[in-house]
C-alpha cells in the first residue's frame, strides 16, 4: 500500500513457490511436539533458498486447535520460527494451503516480496473420528457423532449410484497411489505393502462401500513453503514454480443439500485458476488432495482429467490417500507439485487442496515454469 | 498492484451476556445482513467471505466456516477463516482488505463473532493442559502484573484505571449495541467494586459477551459509487513470541512496530493531532494509558495524564478513545477486534450516531491478543488516500 | 400448546480424549521436577536460559541444546493479588500470584507466594521454592508447593526490569 | 512402553464441556415439532423446501420463510452406508446404515441412521419412515428420531 503511486499499474506482479519442505508423514509422532516437528522443517525450507527468518516479509500458518486439544495452539508454534524482531504474521484455522492463499494476496498487493507459509497437524493424539464430527452443523449433524469414514462412505455410495464409478475403480486409485507412495521417502504411514486391486477388494468393509484401502491413514506431519514475488523469486531460485492461477470455492454445508457425486466448487476454483475448459487436462502433473480414493475420481471429473489416459501424472507423491496429515496435506500437494516445476520435471502443474466433509471446500493452484503461462486471476 | 480499498457497509449485533434468541448462524447473519443493507448490497453481490473468531472451543464447532458458509451466502465463493487470538477481528478485516488491495476481488464481506454463552469463556480460554502449571488466576491474573509494572514504570496515580472504566461505560450509554449499559456509572461505583486481581477491580474488567460484527469492503470503483466510503489509508499486523528473555510486556515491540508501520503508510507523524478519534482494544482499564504511550499519543510515562485530564473522553476531550464504549463495555472475543475496526469505519463515515465525534477525517482502529503479542491496526480516512 | 412449551435450547455435551505427549524439551523439564530440580535449557545463539524450556528459542527459532540446572532462589519481578475464586483453585483468597525469575534464568514464570502477608509482597522480593515431600514429587509444577521469602534483601529494580 | 515413550511424558487429556445451544426461531420451531412428533421444513423464496430447516436458503443465503411446513414422516433414502461397528455416542449400538433421508414434501435430505437389520435390505430409493423415541424421552434434538426404518416394516 505504501508505494501505491508507483505500483498502481493494473498489472499484477507474479508470485512463485521457491522452496518446499516437509516432515516425515508418520503414523504417530510421539517424541516431538508441534514446535519440535516444525523447527527442522522451517529451517530446511529457508535453508534451501539461502534465507533466514529475517528475510521473510510475511509469515502465515495453518493449523487447528481441535487437533491439539488446546486453544491458541498456533501461538506456541510461532516459537519454531523465532518471531523476533516482531514479524508481520497471520494464521488461518485451516489447511496450510489456505494460509498460502492469504500470503499470495499479500505478495500480490506489493506489500512485501517474500513469505513463509507453514502448517502442522498431528492426528494421532486425538480421537479423530469424534473430533471431525465437530466440523458439522452443531444442531443437526454433530449430535449424531458421525465419523469421517461414514460421511465419506455416503459420498462413495452416491458416486456408485450415479453410475460414474465402481468399487473396483476405487481400488485402482488406491493401487496407483500406494505404488507411488513407495517411492516417496516422506511417507511413513505404515500402509500395507500390497497394491493388487484383487487383494484390496478382499478387504472387509469399514463402512460399506469403503474398505481400508480407500481410507487415509492417521497421519502426523508438518510442511512449509517459501513464496517470493517477481525478481526476488528469480534471485532465490533458478526455476521458480510460478503461481499462474489460484482460487478456492466452498459449497453448502448440509450433505443432504449437495450432489455428493460431483464437485462443483472444484470446477469453479479450476476456472478461477485458469484451468477450466479442459486446460487442467494439459498439465504435466496434478497433486489432488483426495483423502478418500473415490474423491480422486470426483475431482478428476470436475477438473476434466481422465485418470485412465495417463496424460497427466496423477499424485506422484502417493497423495493424501497415503499420507493425510490434517491441516498439512493440502499445503503438501502445492509443495509436491511446485517441487516438480522447480526441479524441471514438469512445466505445468496443478495442485488441489480440500477442507471439510466430503470435499466441501476446494482450492486449485496452477503452477508453471513461465509466469506468463496462465489465464487465472 | 496495491489497489485502493474502502469500507462501504458496517453491521453489528446487540451484544449481551447470552444471545439466547438466536442460533450461531442467526447471530452472524444479523450482523452480516446489516452490513449488506448499509452497503445497499445483497448476498449475491459479494465476491468472497472472510470470517474470524477466537478458539473453536467457545462454541464447540471445529472450523465453523464450513457450517456457516451457506448462512453467509458464501456458496460458490471463496471463504477464509482467520484466527490470531484476541486480535482476530482486526486481522480478519485486514485479510479481507488484502483480497481487495491485491486486486483479486472487488466486494468482500468480512464477519467476526463469538457466541461465548454456548460454553464458558473462562474455560474455553484456558482449558487445562496435562503437565502444565496449575492455573493460578485466569486472564486478569496474567495481565494484572503487567499493569503493576506499568504503574511502577510511569509513576501513575492509582485512580487512572477507574477513570478509564467510568469514561468507557459513559460512552457505552450512547451506543445501543453495547453490552454494558450502567446508567448510574460513577467513579465511586468503580472504586467500590470488588478488587478481583489487584490492581484490577471488577468494573475495570471487560464482560463476556455474545456478539458479531460485519463489514463490506470494496474496491475503488465500487467505493466511488457509494455514499460515504471510509478509505483504508494503512493497515498492519505484527506478532512476537509469548515469552522470551527481555520481553517488554508493558510496551511490546510488536505494538510499537505495528503502529509505526501503519502510521508510515497513512502519513501519521503526530497521532494525537492527526487523528480525531481512536477505537483501541482496552479489555482492562489500565490498557488505555499503556496503549496511549505505545501508540504514540503520549510520551512514555505520560499516557495516564491524557486519561486524567479527560483528553480521551467524548465529552470535551481532544482525542476521544473508544466512543463505542470499547471492549470494556462489550467483549465477544472473536468479534471484539472487528468491532474496533468497525467503529473506526463508522466514525470516518460519519455514521456513528450518538457517539459520533465531530469532524472525523482520520480514525484509528486497533486490536491485540494473546499475551499482548498479536497486533492488528488500520487507519481509515474520510478522504481517498 | 403454549409458547412456554417451545424448545429454545439444546444440550450438546462434547467430550474428546487426547493422548497428550509433552515433547522432548518439556519432558526433560518435567523429569527434573520429579527429582526436585528446575532444569532449563540454554539457547546456542543468544545464550539465554529458558525455564521451563519450550523446545526452541522463541526469538531465534533454533532448538535448545544445553541443559542447565537452576537453583531454588529467585526474584519476584511483578505480581497480582487475586481476590477472585478461580475455577479449580482451592487456595484461600486473597493470594499472591507472582512472576518469578529464577537466578540464572532469563525468563520468569508464574508462581504462588505464601508465608508472607499479601500486602507485604513487592516487586523485587527475593523468594525460594518450597517443595512438597519427595514422595509427592511428580512430573508437574505441583511438585513445588509455593514460593516463600528467602530473607535476602530485595533485588535492585535494574536487575529484573527487563523481565517484567 | 518403548524407550521412546520413556523419554517423553504422556498423559490422557480430556476436553469436555456441556455445551448449551440457543436455537433461534427456525431451529427452535423444528425442534419443538420434533419433540411433538412432526418433521418440519423451511420454504425458500424459490419454493423449495429445505429439510432440516435453516434460517437461510442453503444455496443463496436468502432468508427462508419463517412459517415452517410439515414434511414426511416417510420419505426416500438418497444415499446410505452400512456399518457393522457402531462407535460410541452414535445413534444405535447395533449394526446400522448411515443415511441421507429426503422426507416426502422436502427437496433436501437429512443425515440420520437407518435401522434396517442388514445391508442386503438397503438401497438408494428405498422408502423409509421416522421412528420416534417415546414422547417422554424427547427433548427437541435430532436424536428424538431414534432411527429411520423401512416403511414396509411398519
Amino acid at each position: 500500500m505504501t508505494a501505491r503511486a508507483d505500483v498502481r499499474s493494473g498489472e499484477q506482479r507474479p508470485v512463485a513457490v521457491v522452496s518446499f519442505a516437509q516432515a516425515d508423514n508418520s503414523r504417530r509422532e510421539v517424541r516431538r511436539n508441534e514446535v519440535e516437528m516444525l523447527l527442522p522443517v522451517v529451517s530446511e525450507v529457508l535453508g534451501r533458498v539461502g534465507c533466514t527468518k529475517d528475510d521473510m516479509g510475511f509469515v502465515c500458518s495453518g493449523s487447528s486447535d481441535y487437533l491439539v486439544g488446546a486453544p491458541f495452539s498456533f501461538v506456541a508454534a510461532l516459537d519454531s520460527v523465532g518471531a523476533w524482531p516482531p514479524m508481520r504474521e497471520s494464521h488461518v484455522e485451516m489447511d496450510g494451503a489456505f494460509a498460502l492463499y492469504e500470503a499470495w494476496t499479500v505478495l500480490r498487493a506489493g506489500d512485501c516480496d517474500t513469505a513463509l507459509v507453514y502448517s502442522f497437524g498431528r492426528s494421532s493424539p486425538s480421537q479423530l473420528d469424534r473430533v471431525l464430527a465437530l466440523q458439522l452443523d452443531p444442531y443437526y449433524m454433530a449430535p449424531l457423532w458421525p465419523d469421517p469414514i461414514a460421511l465419506a462412505a455416503l459420498q462413495a455410495r452416491a458416486l456408485i449410484d450415479s453410475g460414474k464409478a465402481t468399487e473396483g475403480d476405487f481400488a485402482a486409485v488406491a493401487s496407483r497411489n500406494r505404488a507411488a507412495a513407495r517411492d516417496n521417502p516422506k511417507v511413513k504411514t505404515e500402509l500395507p505393502d500390497y497394491t493388487a486391486v484383487s487383494r484390496m477388494l478382499e478387504e472387509e468393509f469399514l463402512v460399506a462401500p469403503l474398505r481400508p484401502h480407500t481410507v487415509p491413514p492417521i497421519t502426523d506431519g508438518a510442511a512449509a513453503v517459501v513464496l517470493a514475488a517477481g525478481d526476488r523469486a528469480r534471485e532465490m531460485c533458478s526455476s521458480p514454480a510460478w503461481i499462474v492461477g489460484l482460487d478456492h470455492r466452498i459449497e453448502t454445508h448440509a450433505l443432504g443439500a449437495r450432489d455428493l457425486s460431483a464437485s462443483p466448487s472444484t470446477r469453479l476454483a479450476a476456472e478461477g485458476a485458469g484451468l477450466g475448459s479442459g486446460r487442467a487436462a494439459e498439465v504435466d502433473v496434478a497433486e489432488l488432495h483426495a483423502p478418500f480414493a473415490h474423491q480422486e475420481l470426483i475431482l478428476c471429473e470436475a477438473l476434466g482429467i481422465d485418470p485412465a489416459s495417463g496424460r497427466v501424472d496423477l499424485n506422484p507423491s502417493g497423495g493424501a490417500l497415503c499420507a493425510n496429515a490434517l491441516m498439512v496435506a493440502g499445503l503438501v500437494r502445492i509443495g509436491e507439485a511446485a517441487e516438480r516445476v522447480i526441479n524441471g520435471s514438469a512445466q505445468r502443474a496443478l495442485a488441489h487442496a480440500t477442507s471439510g466433509p466430503c470435499l466441501q471446500q476446494n482450492l486449485v493452484c496452477a503452477l508453471a515454469d513461465d509466469p506468463g503461462d496462465g489465464e487465472g486471476s | 498492484m496495491a489497489e485502493r480499498c474502502a469500507v462501504v457497509g458496517t453491521g453489528q449485533t446487540k451484544c449481551t451476556a447470552g444471545r439466547t434468541d438466536v442460533s450461531i448462524a442467526g447471530l452472524v447473519r444479523e450482523a452480516a445482513k446489516r452490513a449488506l443493507d448499509d452497503a445497499s448490497m445483497d448476498w449475491s453481490d459479494i465476491d468472497a467471505v472472510v470470517i474470524g473468531k477466537a478458539p473453536d472451543m467457545f462454541e464447540g464447532v471445529m472450523m465453523p466456516e464450513l457450517y456457516l458458509a451457506p448462512a453467509l451466502g458464501a456458496v460458490g465463493k471463496p471463504m477464509l477463516r482467520v484466527h490470531t487470538a484476541g486480535s482476530v477481528g482486526g486481522s480478519t478485516a485486514i485479510v479481507a482488505a488484502h483480497l481487495v488491495t491485491s486486486g483479486v476481488h472487488r466486494k468482500v464481506l468480512t464477519v467476526a463473532f463469538e457466541k461465548q454463552s454456548d460454553s464458558n469463556a473462562m474455560w474455553a480460554l484456558s482449558v487445562p493442559q496435562p503437565f502444565s502449571a496449575p492455573l493460578l488466576a485466569g486472564a486478569g491474573g496474567y495481565f494484572a502484573p503487567i499493569i503493576r509494572a506499568y504503574i511502577r514504570r510511569s509513576n501513575s496515580p492509582d485512580h487512572i484505571g477507574i477513570k478509564v472504566a467510568v469514561k468507557d461505560r459513559l460512552h457505552a450509554l450512547r451506543n445501543p449495541y453495547a453490552h454494558l449499559h450502567i446508567e448510574d456509572i460513577s467513579f465511586e461505583m468503580v472504586r467500590d467494586s470488588v478488587m478481583l486481581w489487584d490492581p484490577l477491580r471488577f468494573l475495570e474488567v471487560c464482560p463476556s459477551s455474545d456478539g458479531a460484527a460485519a463489514m463490506v469492503l470494496a474496491s475503488e470503483d465500487v467505493a466511488d459509487a457509494s455514499d460515504n466510503p471510509a478509505w483504508v489509508h494503512g493497515m498492519a499486523m505484527r506478532s512476537e513470541p509469548t515469552m522470551f528473555a527481555g520481553r517488554d510486556q508493558v510496551n511490546p515491540q510488536a505494538s510499537r512496530d505495528c503502529a509505526a508501520d501503519v502510521y508510515r503508510q497513512a502519513g501519521i507523524s503526530d497521532p494525537r493531532r492527526q487523528f480525531q478519534v481512536a477505537e483501541v482494544y482496552v479489555p482492562f482499564s489500565w490498557y488505555e494509558p499503556m496503549w496511549l504511550e505505545s501508540l504514540g499519543f503520549a510520551q512514555d510515562g505520560e499516557g495516564w495524564k491524557l486519561t486524567d485530564e479527560g483528553a480521551t473522553s467524548l465529552d470535551g476531550g481532544d482525542i476521544p478513545w473508544n466512543p463505542s464504549g470499547g471492549v470494556l463495555s462489550s467483549n465477544p472475543i472473536g468479534a471484539s477486534g472487528m468491532l474496533r475496526f468497525l467503529e473506526a469505519a463508522r466514525q470516518a463515515r460519519g455514521t456513528a450516531e450518538a457517539h459520533q465525534v465531530d469532524g472525523v477525517r482520520r480514525a484509528l482502529g486497533h486490536a491485540y491478543g494473546g499475551g499482548s503479542q498479536y497486533f492488528a491496526m488500520w487507519v481509515l480516512g474520510a478522504d481517498k488516500p | 400448546m403454549t409458547t412456554d412449551d417451545e424448545v429454545i435450547m439444546l444440550d450438546t455435551p462434547i467430550r474428546l480424549d487426547y493422548d497428550f505427549s509433552a515433547g522432548e524439551a518439556q519432558s526433560r523439564f518435567l523429569r527434573g521436577l520429579t527429582t526436585g530440580k528446575f532444569l532449563g535449557q540454554r539457547c546456542p545463539v543468544c545464550s539465554k536460559v529458558y525455564v521451563p524450556p519450550r523446545g526452541s528459542c522463541p526469538t531465534d527459532g533454533v532448538a535448545l541444546a544445553e541443559d542447565v540446572e537452576l537453583g531454588n532462589s529467585g526474584t519476584v519481578t511483578t505480581y497480582c493479588v487475586v481476590n477472585v475464586p478461580f475455577q479449580g483453585q482451592s487456595i484461600e483468597i486473597p493470594y499472591i500470584c507472582a512472576q518469578i525469575l529464577l537466578d540464572g534464568a532469563n525468563l520468569s514464570f508464574m508462581g504462588l507466594i505464601q508465608e508472607i502477608p499479601a500486602d507485604q509482597v513487592r516487586m523485587g522480593l527475593r523468594v525460594e521454592a518450597v517443595w512438597k515431600d519427595p514422595s509427592e514429587w511428580g512430573p508437574t509444577m505441583a511438585s513445588v508447593k509455593y514460593f516463600k521469602p528467602n530473607g535476602e534483601p530485595d533485588a535492585d529494580y535494574d536487575s529484573y526490569k527487563e523481565y517484567l | 512402553m518403548t524407550d521412546i515413550d520413556d523419554e517423553v511424558l504422556r498423559a490422557q487429556h480430556v476436553l469436555e464441556f456441556p455445551y448449551k445451544r440457543s436455537l433461534g426461531p427456525v431451529i427452535g420451531a423444528f425442534s419443538t415439532g420434533l419433540r411433538d412428533g412432526h418433521l418440519l421444513g423451511a420454504r425458500t423464496r424459490a419454493g423449495r423446501v429445505v429439510f432440516p430447516p435453516t434460517e437461510y436458503d442453503p444455496d443463496t443465503g436468502e432468508d427462508t420463510d419463517g412459517d415452517l411446513v410439515e414434511v414426511g414422516p416417510s420419505g426416500v433414502v438418497r444415499s446410505w452406508a452400512w456399518t457393522d461397528r457402531p462407535r460410541p455416542d452414535q445413534p444405535l449400538d447395533r449394526p446400522f446404515a448411515w443415511a441421507l433421508v429426503q422426507p416426502d414434501g422436502a427437496d433436501t435430505s437429512m443425515l440420520h441412521v437407518l435401522d434396517a437389520g442388514s445391508p442386503d435390505s438397503c438401497y438408494s430409493g428405498m422408502r423409509v419412515t421416522a421412528r420416534f423415541r417415546p414422547f417422554a424421552e424427547r427433548v427437541g434434538s435430532v436424536r428424538d428420531i431414534e432411527a429411520f426404518v423401512p416403511e414396509d416394516a411398519t
